[in-house]
């Protein structure tokens, strides 16, 4: 296709509305991603058992929302709060016990790995493999040339209102303080007084909540099932690696240019007549182009993360 | 019904994977290279092997070109991704891994895309008419586990004389302590992107054996699902232990087989193909807690003109104190 | 044997981080045969310095020259190959291994280290590898530790650690050995057993390079030495003119 | 040490048949006679294989409350792929080789019954695909094994052709599973278009991953390329979230078409994917029962069975069942060769409408039906039928 | 004087090595110690040693007249020991304010941090003009300033630091002097680990010399300064005669 062509095309797309998608995709990514890169950069290993959190929440709050009927808000709090539990708990029976006896960074990953193996197929054996659907129908508003549905104004909103009382959470909080010294410093914060111990248990719990929101989320923009979080955890991945492992700020930042980059990339791949499917490898490259180039990511531009 | 038959599948897979399982031992228990991507190079040689032997090249030259571009593509990979720490090292290759299998995936030229392409087997053999299926059966199993456990004992002991070799020495080293190995006048990043590529040859050329026995390969038999079985493979079997691959590969086909027959004659509460993965977590779970070198150990001797020093010593010794 | 002959030379060297001179204009030089000490306080730059001669980073400015070849640009295997071997101060060994095994690793020009050879050539490097043994099990009795030649590495004490990262050293016949605290972390009786050790190998031509703070130890057996501070030499000299020196008690015990 | 390990290892090989063998019973002539059933009942399409499998049982159930086959009873050995065409083939040879099948439902995925046919055949087992629709697979060596109830992509891609060509649509957009189903079909409706001699453009074509989950850029694309219809190839899952997205993005003013995939009260789980379908379709094939009341049997009793309606495919795994067991009745044997010469002869009404196969094996006759989506007066969702055409 | 912090034959080191060999000493209240040796000799370690981050082999920690001996970092300082390591002594990727917060991390009065905070910001205006810098960006100076401030905000009654003045100049150095004292002037005990005696002398009330892990000399610091002549003593090299005809290479050069 010749160059006319490509701008020929890029000139009909809806770009405000590439924007809002790229918005949606992103606060989803930050959401999941928050716990994530928290946890890295203290417990020092990528956690991918954190996909199945995301399941594990979504299931929860599915299970509160439509089998129990309570609302929706009560079922993110819920979820939030026994996704926390419950990673807590792992944390503190697997992998603090395998640190504490030498396991290596491989070590640990395999750990997680394999947990999630457990957590995805015992969520498999108790829910089934067969997608489920929220029940809740969003209305959905018309501004200008763009269609905002109510569920991704919510999922903007909540991303927003998460980064911004995160960010006054580590900034004027004791505990968030005292998070950002345990990772910018894990030796002296012990020497300040801090229970760094404590405070990566609390990582872990706050973390995995978040996940579970980002996977109700997830579960209410599409579909339920085990694999709900494992669909994707690259792309979490790719905003922990691109924004500096343990580095909040530049974790926001990450989810965004994701969430832009594969909306815009699949407008882009379709102009130079590329398969949509690519979408997938946008997020996959920028993990190893990050790794192999920068690996401390957008860090360097948020030090204060 | 012929478990008899059944059981040279078994065997052959446990073939198969033993050999991608001795090549991740390779590198991950003897130079401490975390490729979770294993499965990217198997792919490279079941695909140069599907695409080479339609062309109508013979297959022990399909086998030769999967062995040799995948330890090219291990060696690409390799330039960059091996200077990494070990968690982004892990990353990086499973994320190449996932890249590669979308691109045959998307791409129908390469090798029929979602159509998967058929594979012809490495050796066919023309039966006279009358003989029985079963037969034909048994005979077809036979060739290929003379082919592929050859290829498994070439690969076993080369591996063998290398790691008990002053170059696997070497990669004992660099697997403790990358920075005092560079410091004894040892190239890392030489040693490390020819043990890679080695690793990688040996991955592409078990993905040649695959794709001639199933036949058939598509992209939807390259998930990553496969490099973790390898992992747990070499885990449970040991790392830095050869024939703890082979060990490793055996008890896992035959823990997944075996449950899955067994479903059929006991009753569970909880579907059987769930509960397959939960007891693989568990069991790698369990093996990082009490086991974290494996079921079996690494040899204390790196080379044979030692272990021949140290049995004189204790010969010498215990002759002394008779 | 020449023994005036400078075995390295460093011509105002210097290396920054940042807007801060680790190393700042250093030049000296260290005559073969010779034990040649560098003190100073901690911060003072000798770790850098050391690691700018062993090609482990690159001085921005100067010229490092071992044997008379400019050595700035080589990777630190390859200096290593030339014959500069050195000895980390915290031992660098490897655990899963036996100590033999620790010690042959560290053997120069050794034919098996070559895949293809090591896989095709075994009568050939066995051969090699039966002498080098040999050679190991005498460089174990130097440092008497001959008897745990089969011991795993992780099973040794700090003390062995350390008489196996010089015997690692010595494996590798240099001409030119740079030690980091070879007496730090041992007893007092061994370090001066090292001491005495290193001083036999002079008689066999072997130089030395060593940091040191137990200067007691230094002082007796070395020849000369360099006194850093700030990155800048700021004596150097026999030991008893050392310890005359005011610049030395200044660097050690501060301003006055 | 070594030689332990090793004498370890094969006495573990060794031990596996034992136990196999111990709990074995020798078959007689009044054992069941056991069929496998190779579906994909975890993994991408886990959710459809399911349903298949259920059934796929329903029929076994009703065969053997008639008295089963040659007097005996039929059972099935259930096994999954996991949407793996390895796993299959693994699967299948377990069937064949420690269950001792001589038929089987299945594969579900072309990708088995590629990676599966070359080893039925030589054993001589039949296979019966309910949904392996990749015109390719006719032409393979093994494929005398391999029976389709299906009926294939480019009858479909006929029907749909002739809508296209009807309603005069000019700009044609698909939006299409990565996969054998969803570009075989795309592949298919676009040369079906050609013969016709269509005058349209194909605008846009999209193919997603149905992990992804994710379309809205996609169906942006699709949107901004301004068609005037949209083909969609999906399952019940994926289709959901493609439907209920399009209508967040209000495309549900062009006209879309369907296929048997996003056929089946599945879709309408969720209430804006049912809404979309209803305002938007114009029109979707999938192939049906002709008259009779096989099919209106099969649907209350699989409804009664189970409490949910069936969904696509599960009408032709259950003749599936029906086809095998009526093979073995007239092979007189259960015996691969046997059946597999038996099933070419069949003919009867099945409750995906009249079968026979031609000489492929592949399904010759059989009736596709335009649906539409409604909605009722109670407020329910609902597939309506607009025509048949048969072919 | 009764100590406020006293060790009894402590030994000490890390994994199986011991470095530190029967030490024995204290530290009162207002009363700045300064313990004094060669690098290698021991001092980190020792420090170190009383806050767990190395190993105690044998001996007693007291404070207070408790024995506490292997306490853990977090008890320590909130019953009023406070440590500032050698480097990476501060938060880099905190501000000043929020380094100075986490010095507070076991105090719950807000308004008595707040004073806290002021009251550090008048002892030290160098950091009270940059407060919301990130501690990262400072200088070396600044860093020692802020660290040692960080300390102070837990309120401490003894503070231990490690090598305040190494890598610094002089300029810093006198003013990290002058902010000691006034510390001290507050009734906070210091015992500080350094190399440059003279610095640390000329404040310090008292002084040890470590040589090799042992303790080799102690006294007031007047005591100790006046023995200029012993300054060998200070590096291990007193009873060292030099045999000055024993190097014959280097008589030319």
């Amino acid at each position: 296709m010749s160059l006319m062509l490509i701008c020929d095309d890029l000139m009909n797309v809806n770009w405000i509305q590439i924007l809002l998608n790229s918005a949606v995709t992103g606060s989803l990514y930050l959401i999941g991603a928050v716990g994530l890169t928290v946890t890295y950069g203290l417990s020092g290993f990528p956690n991918f058992a954190h996909a199945e959190f995301l399941t594990l929440g979504a299931f929860i709050g599915f299970w509160i929302a439509e089998d129990i009927g309570a609302p929706l808000p009560v079922a993110f709090i819920v979820a939030f709060l026994i996704t926390g539990i419950i990673s807590v708990l792992c944390y503190r029976f697997i992998f603090q016990p395998l640190a504490k006896k030498g396991a290596s960074t491989i070590h640990l990953m395999v750990a997680s790995i394999a947990l999630g193996f457990i957590i995805r197929y015992s969520i498999g054996a108790v829910w089934s493999w067969t997608p489920m659907y929220f029940s809740i129908k969003w209305p959905s508003y018309i501004v200008g040339s763009v269609r905002i549905a109510g569920q991704w104004s919510l999922l903007i909103v909540v991303a927003l209102v998460l980064a911004f009382s995160m960010h006054l959470i580590l900034i004027k909080t004791r505990i968030g303080k005292a998070i950002r010294a345990s990772s910018s410093n894990p030796d002296l914060a012990l020497a300040s007084g801090i229970n760094v111990g404590r405070i990566i248990l609390i990582t872990w719990f706050a973390g995995a909540g978040l996940a579970a929101v980002a996977g109700i989320f997830r579960a209410v923009n599409t579909q339920i099932w085990p694999l709900t979080g494992w669909d994707i955890i690259l792309p979490i991945f790719a905003v922990v690696v691109l924004g500096g492992i343990g580095n909040y700020y530049g974790a926001i930042a990450a989810a965004f240019i994701i969430g832009l980059a594969e909306n815009v990339g699949v407008v882009f791949l379709t102009s130079i007549g590329l398969s949509t499917e690519y979408r997938m490898a946008i997020a996959f490259i920028i993990i190893v182009i990050t790794l192999i180039v920068k690996p401390q990511g957008l860090a360097m531009l948020f030090r204060r993360g | 019904m012929n478990i008899a038959v059944y059981i040279l599948d078994i065997i052959i897979y446990i073939g198969i994977f033993s050999i991608v399982a001795i090549s991740l031992n390779l590198e991950y228990g003897f130079t401490g290279l975390g490729n979770f991507g294993k499965v990217a190079f198997f792919l490279i040689g079941a695909y140069t092997y599907a695409i080479l032997s339609q062309a109508g090249v013979p297959f022990y030259l399909c086998l030769i070109c999967g062995g040799i571009i995948a330890a090219i593509g291990g060696l690409i990979i390799s330039l960059p991704a091996l200077r990494l720490r070990e968690d982004y090292l892990a990353i990086v290759t499973l994320t190449v891994g996932e890249i590669l299998r979308l691109i045959v995936k998307t791409e129908s030229s390469i090798g029929g895309g979602v159509w998967g392409i058929s594979v012809k087997r490495a050796i066919s053999i023309s039966f006279p008419a009358g003989f029985s299926a079963i037969n034909k059966t048994v005979i077809n199993a036979g060739v290929q586990i003379v082919l592929i456990f050859g290829i498994l004992a070439l690969c076993f002991i080369v591996l063998q004389l290398l790691t008990r070799s002053p170059y696997g020495r070497i990669m004992r080293a660099l697997r403790d302590n990358e920075l005092a190995t560079e410091s004894l006048g040892k190239s890392r990043a030489k040693y490390k992107a020819q043990v890679f590529m080695l690793g990688s040859a040996i991955a592409g050329i078990a993905g040649g054996l695959f794709a001639q026995y199933i036949r058939f390969i598509d992209p939807y038999m390259f998930m990553p699902i496969v490099t973790f079985t390898v992992w747990i493979m070499s885990l449970v079997g040991g790392p830095a232990n050869f024939t703890g691959a082979l060990l490793g590969a055996t008890l896992v086909q035959i823990f997944d087989r075996g449950t899955n027959i067994l479903k059929d004659y006991i009753t569970l509460p909880i579907d059987p193909v769930n509960l397959q993965y939960i007891l693989f977590g568990v069991l790698i779970i369990l093996v990082l807690f009490f086991r974290p070198q494996g079921l079996l150990r690494e040899s204390k001797f790196t080379t044979r003109p030692l272990k021949l020093v140290y049995e004189k010593r204790r010969s010498d010794t215990s002759n002394k104190k008779s | 044997m020449k023994k005036e002959e400078a075995i390295l030379q460093i011509k105002r060297a210097s290396k920054h981080f940042g807007g801060f001179y680790a190393v700042n204009d250093v030049s000296l030089e260290v005559k073969r045969g010779q034990i040649c000490g560098l003190v100073g306080p901690n911060g003072s730059g000798k770790s850098t310095l050391f690691n700018t001669i062993l090609g482990l980073q690159k001085p921005d400015s100067g010229d490092i020259i071992f044997n008379g070849t400019r050595i700035n640009d080589a990777a630190p295997h390859q200096i290593y190959n030339m014959g500069m071997v050195n000895a980390f101060q915290i031992p660098h060994i490897f655990p899963s291994m036996s100590v033999l095994d620790n010690i042959l690793i560290a053997a120069r020009d050794y034919p098996g280290e070559n895949m293809i050879e090591s896989l095709f050539l075994r009568r050939k490097w066995q051969e090699k590898e039966q002498k080098l043994i040999e050679e190991a099990m005498e460089i174990l009795k130097f440092v008497n530790l001959d008897m745990l030649g089969f011991a795993l590495t992780s099973e040794l004490s700090g003390g062995q650690r350390k008489l196996l990262e010089i015997a690692k050293g010595l494996m590798a016949k240099p001409t030119l050995f740079l030690l980091d605290e070879p007496a730090a972390g041992v007893n007092p009786v061994l370090g001066k057993k090292i001491f005495q050790k290193l001083q036999e190998l002079t008689q066999e031509g072997m130089t030395f390079l060593i940091i040191e703070h137990r200067l007691d130890l230094l002082f007796e057996f070395a020849s000369w030495i360099y006194v850093l501070n700030k990155g800048i030499i700021v004596a150097m000299g026999q030991p008893h003119e050392i310890v005359d020196n005011p610049d030395f008690y200044q660097a050690y015990l501060g301003e006055k | 040490m070594t030689r332990k390990i090793l004498l370890v290892l094969l006495i573990a090989v060794l031990l596996l048949p034992a136990t196999i063998a111990c709990s074995e019973t020798t078959p007689t002539e009044t054992a069941p006679i056991k069929i496998g059933v190779n579906l994909s009942l975890t993994g991408d399409l886990g959710a459809m294989g399911v349903k298949m499998l259920d059934a796929a049982r329903l029929a076994v159930k009703e065969i053997n409350a008639a008295g089963g086959v040659l007097g005996r009873q039929l059972v099935l050995v259930e096994e999954s792929d996991n949407t793996d065409p390895a796993k299959g083939l693994e699967r299948t040879k377990k069937m064949i080789d420690v269950d001792g099948i001589q038929a089987m439902v299945g594969p579900m995925i072309t990708g088995t019954a590629n990676s599966s046919g070359p080893y039925a055949a030589e054993n001589n087992v039949v296979m019966v695909t309910p949904s392996a629709t990749a015109a390719d697979l006719s032409n393979q060596d093994w494929k005398p094994y391999l029976y389709r109830i299906c009926l294939l992509d480019d009858l479909q891609a006929e029907v749909l052709a002739n809508v296209v060509m009807e309603k005069g649509y000019q700009r044609l957009a698909t939006i299409v599973q990565d996969n054998t189903y969803g570009k075989g079909l795309e592949a298919a409706l676009v040369s079906s278009l050609e013969v016709k001699g269509w005058t349209g453009e194909h605008v846009v074509a999209v193919h997603f991953d149905s992990v992804k989950k994710d379309y809205l850029s996609e169906l942006q694309q699709i949107k901004d390329a301004n068609p005037d219809v949209v083909f969609a190839v999906t399952y019940a899952d994926d289709g959901i979230i493609v439907f209920k997205q399009a209508l967040d993005l209000g495309l549900d003013s062009i006209a879309w078409l369907g296929c048997d995939g996003n056929y089946g009260s599945g879709l309408f789980a969720d209430a804006q994917s049912a809404e979309f379908m209803a305002k938007a379709f114009v029109a979707g094939t999938r192939t049906v029962g002709g008259i009779g009341d096989v099919t209106a049997k099969f649907n209350a009793n699989f409804e009664k069975e189970y409490g949910y309606a069936p969904e696509v495919y599960c009408d032709t795994t259950y003749d599936c069942v029906y086809a095998i067991a009526k093979a073995i009745q007239a092979a007189g044997a259960y015996d691969g060769a046997k059946i597999q010469a038996a099933m070419a002869g069949l003919k009867w009404e099945g409750a995906s409408g009249p079968i026979s196969f031609n000489a492929k094996g592949d399904r010759d006759s059989g009736s596709f039906e335009l649906w539409k989506v409604e909605k009722d007066a109670n407020g329910n969702y609902a597939n309506v039928r607009v025509s048949v055409v048969n072919v | 004087m009764a100590g406020i912090l006293s060790t009894q034959n402590v030994k000490a080191g890390y994994n199986d090595v011991i470095i530190i060999h029967d030490v024995s000493l204290e530290v009162a209240c207002g009363e700045i110690v300064a313990i004094l040796g060669p690098n290698g000799s021991g001092k980190s370690t020792f420090i170190k040693c009383i806050l767990g981050f190395a190993k105690l082999f044998d001996g007693n920690v007291l404070y207070d007249g408790n024995i506490i001996t292997g306490i853990t970092s977090d008890k320590a300082v909130s019953m009023g020991i406070s440590y500032v390591p050698q480097i990476n002594n501060v938060f880099p990727n905190l501000t000043i304010s929020e380094n100075l917060d986490i010095g507070a991390y076991h105090r719950s009065n807000k308004s008595e941090i707040k004073n806290s905070i002021s009251e550090i910001f008048d002892m030290f205006p160098e950091l009270a003009v940059k407060k919301k810098n990130l501690a990262g960006n400072l200088s070396g100076g600044e860093r020692q300033m802020l660290a040692i401030a960080r300390a102070i905000m837990a309120q401490p009654k003894v503070l231990l630091l490690d090598e305040p003045f190494a890598s610094l100049s002089p300029k810093p150095i006198a003013v990290i002097l002058s902010k000691l004292t006034s510390i001290k002037q507050n009734g906070i005990a210091i015992m500080m680990v350094e190399q440059n005696v003279r610095e640390a002398l000329s404040i310090s009330d008292r002084g040890y010399v470590l040589v090799n892990g042992s303790c080799v000399m102690s006294g007031n610091s007047d005591s100790l300064f006046a023995e200029e002549f012993s300054r060998q003593k200070f590096l291990g090299l007193e009873e060292k005669k030099f045999d000055r005809n024993k190097f014959r290479v280097h008589n030319d050069s």
